[in-house]
């Protein structure tokens, strides 16, 4: 499809303003800017232009979506009438600060309060924040309260450790706080290797990162140990609660051991992804890291709630306001209509799924850890690789079948990594239709890999150039 | 209610599959513990949870109309917005890791690039930050890794929230910040010159202020280029419409919060953040790029590229820890750039300054005193002759939201910063200053 | 504002290709007239457009709960009803002409002519009508067309709106319609049953009745069948989650209102109606229908079929005028229908009866009289001691609509028509009555 | 696509409703229904096998829609979302005649007022209603309205006039009110024979049904003779408002000498078709027909309005209260949006574009009826259907090409006929991508007629056998 851009012609217009019903000024020349090149478009032709684009996309709307690690389950349609009210659609944020005005965002705060003591709730935590806009920015808020506690303390700790498993963002955040961070590596059940941590932890280390089912889909049988062992030099443990749907309502991380949270809510809480966010990483902490969360804070004292706005102890600001605020609105709406009974039944059904999907498949695919697994399976294609068909060739195959490939090449422990993530959504109808293509694949694979090569056939483009991409660097017209 | 679509003769057939005699025996690796929920109750229905939101949305004890600004602005949102937003095919796909069946999402952040790019007239962004102080203490982590050097000047004219948010960022590493006095209200260009010596990575400034001035930076834009320094500034993207835009200032790193793009207020957020800067640093730059390129047929196509510098593959020396960004909240933003087009946009902000100059005629013929000695787009700091509080109280009483007063942040006690946008009616305007007459 | 594209130079190069100067030329056939627009004034934006509309909604001066039924009633609607219905692809379409770009609407219309058989247990229906009361005026037609007799029997408790339609319609043509008087709110079975002779085309009943009664019409229905007389009936679809159906009891065509289905209340509309009937009349039915079929790759496809009995190809001798019907409201329907599914339905119409039983004993308690003698629904008389009138402002201004009063379709002046639906709570229930008590 | 109904499984469920808050009570088993087939589906199945569908539709917002007759232009965006204020969406019509409840609906009532005067104002008329659902209904309504006033002049009248190119609801609507039709042939300008107008025209004519424009997209130039002729001999002329969208603004049927008129307000007014209705008919009429307008009836009575809800002379309730409503809320306000100027201007777009595409293509298709014409022009296929190429391979050969086809084989005295109704939505760029395309249709009709019997090659489906649908008659599942 051609550019907006291309299709713009000088003198068209989609919306109109209202009539200016003041005079009309001139802005000073010289503080004027240059030409604007903005598309000039009808709203019909710009109406066709975006509806036709989404039609290139696949979506959870359309389309089974088993991402692995980032949990595509369905975005229920009532999430977005409700966020879609106007008293909270045009509500200005200042009114939380400003003068006697708390009144006038009851029912926001309200909603503030009610999701942030749910959350601990349903993670075993103390206090929450709906501040930190993603589940990354969570992390980075969850690491900045954890070093400034640790300074609260005077301890100067420099070390932050992960599993070689982890997200790129839980080393990524980690240094944004300015840790070294230090990788433990997996043992070959899958998980952190407690020796090797044991040889790492010192009183260097201000946390322990750790990921619960880890991103292999596999719960750390360990995990209570490793809490205390952390503990036992003062370092405290990190939950990224990007695979909090695989246990929620069964266990509490809380309860694991782990200080602070985050979760990502379009993961866990049904709020769609956007295409890439909006998200929201709503932090939780265990009760002495109180005083370190973000401002402004949304505090029930008594009967009422207060907004901190300034706190000396706090790590600051990390947003202007609430977060997301709306997609909070809808993270809540979802738990409320889930309930502990649905929210535990939601994360047995994703289990099921994942253990289904991975006990029909490993008959046909290597399966690196042969275990009961949580959410999600990973099996590894390298076999398939070596006669020819890589995880990306089978990627390119479930696309012409109508189904959105799982995650490849992710964790980075595993070879060809082929990471299924079902969602508890899905029908046994859908997965089952999954696992023909995917055993069709399988054959494809050892009767005539070159095919793969030639695939997707069914989409408008197939196999760019990613090289060209990023050796030419076009990234605008 | 659940959304899960198990029937119990599917849960036992998979059962059966799994070689377990029940769901539970998956997880057997977990702790037995036992969860006593006591605040979350029942599941409820989709209709008693609407009706449950709809509840907390009419305890907002609602205004008639405000001139709340300070970042985050009031502008009439097209209804293409909304429309285009809501498609299944855009609201509910994930990151375009996969450019065959994500065209859609990449096409449109390609767009949204382009129109960014214009807009500043700058080089290269990306595909959207979180907002526009997260951008902001971005950009400046950008400066610091591209001049490896170790001190940022600071404006204190940016805005506090902004410059809390820079300071959050900045307060775990090993970077000295400076924030500069201003003279009045207006930024002192002097006394930030006599800062800008060479370990200096960067100094950061606001265009239109915090207090709504608007100034050419041109000048010390280029002194800080002699001195290896990079210009990083944070700008309100409507008055692009009109103002002398970043790239023409020759500014190195250009930010801004993007709510005022098609986004809805909503108590916060989402918002979305951008970070424009030149084309040489683009491999310096944090979050997801879409490029152009060309498919296995030759055909145009559109990829994530420079993945290489994000925290999935680069880990701990990633440019950033960002992953998921605000990509919705851009594509509306674009929805709402080409529904302006370049003469709309530009006849937006024209409005917004005759209406805020309107404004301040009004608030002059009062007796009282604007505190901007610059050109103001459409916001600016009004005085008054008592406490701003009692006034911000007595119109609040019937039901007007006026302004922010600046002593929240550290201002005068006297002072509240104004904002009109195009929504503000002459009516509204008139009838705010016939109350306040009645006042003084 | 207007949504026509043109730049001017689009005019003028367009203008030349007709060989005309300007756009006028092109209407040198129209006689000039002058045109005087005083009502309708400047153009304006949507943003004002909106406002205006938001305006006069607010003239609404809502009330806070009611107990109005009536033949249209107030459900709940799934959030995906309204999603679904919003897709651009069905709402800014055509008519199904052309197949092969028209299968999203022709497949659905296929499903709701089978969730709609189902519903009633009848054969045949088409993809909708206008309303309810429409579409009891066309099968009444139609039984004319089938039987080629000239007399109409009607019960009086059919909805006085519905029967007021059917007047309207049969008035310009040469049929006998009589309406025959109820027994009480009751139907006279004795009485419709010695109307029936061999002059008769059809019989027409509603069940429930407008007063919400329900009966089983078997016996007259056969008795009819006997004498070549056709059945038709009006029923509310809600209540064929639970109750027995038009084709259990052998009804030849029944028709209802389509509002309940997933369809606003808004003021009346739009609604849609719907048809059913027994296969062998198929030729005879108004309105659209889609057929399953095959394409040349002997692919399972949808199309329009029996399109010669319709108006745009047998004209004046077409089953019915009717062009455009309610395919959306349709649409909805099936939605609707498919998010309820057959057990939640059931359970819908349960708990509609068990509300309304609940609010009968309540009302008995205050010792009130019911005046249905026959189970009934949703929906039941009450009478009051004093004048329903007095009755219904006294709680009108506590803002609830109690209901309709029967006095306005020549009933009694003591009774009222009550409806209660899932939506309607007990507690608001046990108000109404606490309120009641006070009063009598 | 699997019918839902085949997608359904036992047990599913995709809504859930409140519980109950009374005891639940069985319903007495006698007058209980049978067992009910309706599909069990989970909400995703749900949304993704509609979503899904919607897809396999070209629509307005996707295609250009050239659909001649049938007016497919913008649907603005701002129209839906009015139409949804809560206000509005749950207002019960029945609170328009209940005891003191105007005032329950008076923003409702005003609206409906409004728009009846500006109808009247833009059609030359001096009442109206909004009662009628579609413009057949209006029709209807309107042929009503003239039998009750001939009847209440004790005048007998048995036939309505109309011309050959009329649409088909024009006679089949004065059937239902019992008129015999009467059909007058076009002359060689494509418009009504005046002389075999005269010649059918007595004291037994209750009206003449006029198009004007007609289906062939010409003006009536000799309208004001045809009216002062009818009128002559007591007829009524009646206007059938689906081509009012080339006038509007330009002349008023009011003013040719129209006594009655009904409005398509999707043809006109932006509201959308929604793939088949819901429309809204509304009519209007001269001042000496006002009594026997449908009830109820929005009147304004000096300063308030009334709602008459019983009226001797009136036809009665020809819907249950004010037709579509929500449909004329949003023709409303599109007219508001326009304003006088905008009304004009869309009328002479909509002409001009008609005419672009008309002499872009008469080189190339032939034009029977060779003039200016006004919103749509006809072409005959007729010479290339003798070359194996009919107006449906045309239409099939446009589906591949991602236009919606043309109607096609109307108006009936056209053959092969192809009517191109641009609108005046549509931009120039769309209008030349259109023409080079029937271009290309004509080239491969002279080269290789029989490659459009393969056609269309990109749709789900291709040429579906409607001869089976009607012999086989499968209309459930």
């Amino acid at each position: 499809m051609k550019l907006i851009f291309e299709e713009s012609k000088s003198g068209r217009k989609s919306f109109n303003l209202p009539e200016s019903d003041v005079n009309l000024k001139d802005f000073p020349g010289e503080l004027s800017r240059s030409e604007l090149n903005l598309p000039e478009v009808s709203e019909l032709d710009l109406i066709r232009h975006f509806i036709n684009l989404s039609r290139l996309n696949f979506s959870v709307d359309t389309q089974f979506y088993p991402l692995g690690s980032c949990t595509m389950k369905y975005n229920p349609k009532i999430l977005e009438k409700a966020a879609n009210i106007p008293e909270f659609l045009n509500l200005h944020p200042f009114l939380s600060i400003l003068p006697d005005s708390i009144d006038r965002c009851k029912g926001a705060l309200e909603l503030i309060s009610d999701f942030q003591d749910i959350l601990c709730e349903i993670t075993g935590m103390d206090y929450a924040t709906i501040n930190p806009m993603a589940g990354a920015h969570g992390e980075l808020t969850g690491i900045m309260i954890i070093s400034s506690y640790h300074k609260s303390r005077n301890s100067k700790r420099t070390k932050v450790i992960v599993p070689d498993s982890s997200h790129g963002t839980n080393p990524a955040s980690a240094s944004m706080v300015g840790y070294e961070v230090v990788t433990i590596p997996s043992n070959s059940e899958g998980e952190m290797d407690v020796d090797e941590l044991k040889k790492h932890l010192d009183t260097d280390v201000a946390a322990v990162m750790m990921t619960c089912p880890n991103t292999l889909g596999l719960f750390e049988k360990n995990i209570k140990e490793i809490s205390d062992l952390a503990h036992s030099v003062g370092a405290l443990m990190y939950y990224d609660g990007a695979n909090l749907n695989a246990i929620m309502g069964k266990v509490r991380p809380g309860d694991l051991g782990f200080d602070v949270i985050h979760v990502n809510v379009h993961k866990t809480f049904g709020t769609p992804h956007g295409g890439g966010g909006p998200g929201a990483g709503p932090v939780g902490v265990k009760k002495f890291l109180e005083d370190f969360l973000p401002i402004p804070r949304v505090k029930r004292e008594g009967d009422s709630l207060v907004v901190v706005s300034n706190s000396d102890k706090s790590i600051g600001h990390i947003s202007s306001f609430f977060g997301n605020f709306a997609v909070i609105l809808k993270a809540y709406l979802y738990i409320k209509l889930l309930g502990t009974e649905g929210i535990k039944y939601s994360a047995e059904m994703a289990v099921l799924n994942a253990n289904y999907v991975m006990n029909r498949l490993k008959g046909y695919l290597k399966l690196p850890y042969d275990r009961t697994c949580m959410h999600e399976c990973v099996f590894s294609l390298s076999e398939m690789a070596k006669k020819g068909a890589s995880a990306l060739d089978f990627a390119k195959f479930l696309i012409d079948r109508g189904f959105h490939p799982p995650t490849i090449y992710f964790p980075l422990i595993v070879k060809e990594a082929f990471m299924i993530e079902p969602t508890e959504t899905e029908s046994k109808e859908t997965l089952d239709k999954f696992i023909g293509a995917i055993i069709d694949a399988v054959k494809l694979a050892e009767q005539n890999p070159v095919a793969f090569k030639e695939l997707p056939k069914t989409t408008v483009i197939s196999r760019p150039d990613e090289t060209k991409a990023a050796k030419d660097l076009v990234v605008k017209a | 209610m659940n959304f899960c679509p198990h029937t119990q003769e599917d849960i036992k057939e998979m059962c059966s599959v799994c070689n377990v005699n029940e769901v539970d025996d998956l997880f057997k690796d977990l702790p037995v513990e036992e969860i006593n929920f006591k605040k979350l109750g029942k599941g409820i229905s989709e209709h008693e949870g609407y009706n449950h939101i709809l509840d907390l949305a009419k305890k907002n004890n609602l205004i008639s109309y405000h001139f709340i600004g300070a970042g985050l602005y009031d502008h009439i949102i097209p209804s293409v917005v909304d429309f285009v937003a809501s498609r299944s095919e855009f609201y509910t796909a994930y990151t375009p890791y996969q450019p065959e069946c994500s065209q859609g999402t990449l096409q449109a952040l390609f767009e949204y690039q382009t129109a960014i790019c214009n807009l500043t007239d700058l080089e290269v962004t990306n595909a959207s930050l979180y907002d526009g102080g997260t951008a902001l203490a971005e950009a400046v982590l950008m400066s610091l890794r591209i001049t490896r050097r170790e001190k940022i000047i600071m404006d204190k004219s940016v805005n506090p929230i902004y410059r809390n948010i820079v300071k959050t960022y900045l307060k775990f590493l090993p970077y000295e910040l400076i924030e500069v006095e201003t003279n009045g209200i207006e930024p002192d260009f002097d006394k930030i010159k006599f800062m800008l010596d060479s370990d200096v990575a960067c100094f950061v400034f606001q265009n239109p202020t915090f207090y709504g001035s608007v100034h050419d930076w041109t000048e010390l834009v280029n002194f800080a280029h002699e001195k290896g320094i990079l210009a990083v500034s944070s700008v309100y993207p409507i008055s692009l419409g009109i103002v002398k835009t970043p790239g023409q200032m020759g500014v190195d790193i250009a930010t801004g919060e993007g709510q005022s793009l098609g986004n809805p207020l909503s108590f916060g957020g989402p918002y979305f953040g951008f970070l424009v800067t030149k084309k040489a640093y683009i491999r310096n730059m944090p979050g997801r790029i879409v490029g152009e390129t060309l498919d296995r047929n030759n055909k145009k196509a559109y990829v994530l590229t420079l993945q290489a510098r994000e925290q999935h593959i680069k880990r701990h020396r990633a440019t950033s820890n960002i992953c998921s960004n605000e990509g919705l909240c851009a594509l509306r933003a674009l929805v709402y750039l080409c529904s302006l087009g370049k003469n709309g946009l530009k006849e937006l902000a024209q409005i917004n300054f005759s209406k805020s100059e309107y404004m301040k005629k009004k608030l002059i013929e009062l007796g009282l005193n604007i505190k901007n000695n610059a050109t103001t787009f459409n916001e600016f700091v009004v005085e008054f002759n008592k406490p701003a509080k009692e006034i911000f109280l007595a119109l609040l009483s019937k039901n007007i939201a006026f302004g922010v007063p600046l002593y929240l942040f550290g201002g005068s006690e006297k002072d509240i910063l104004i904002n009109i946008t195009e929504k503000m009616s002459k009516e509204k305007i008139d009838n705010v200053c016939s109350i306040l007459e009645a006042m003084l």
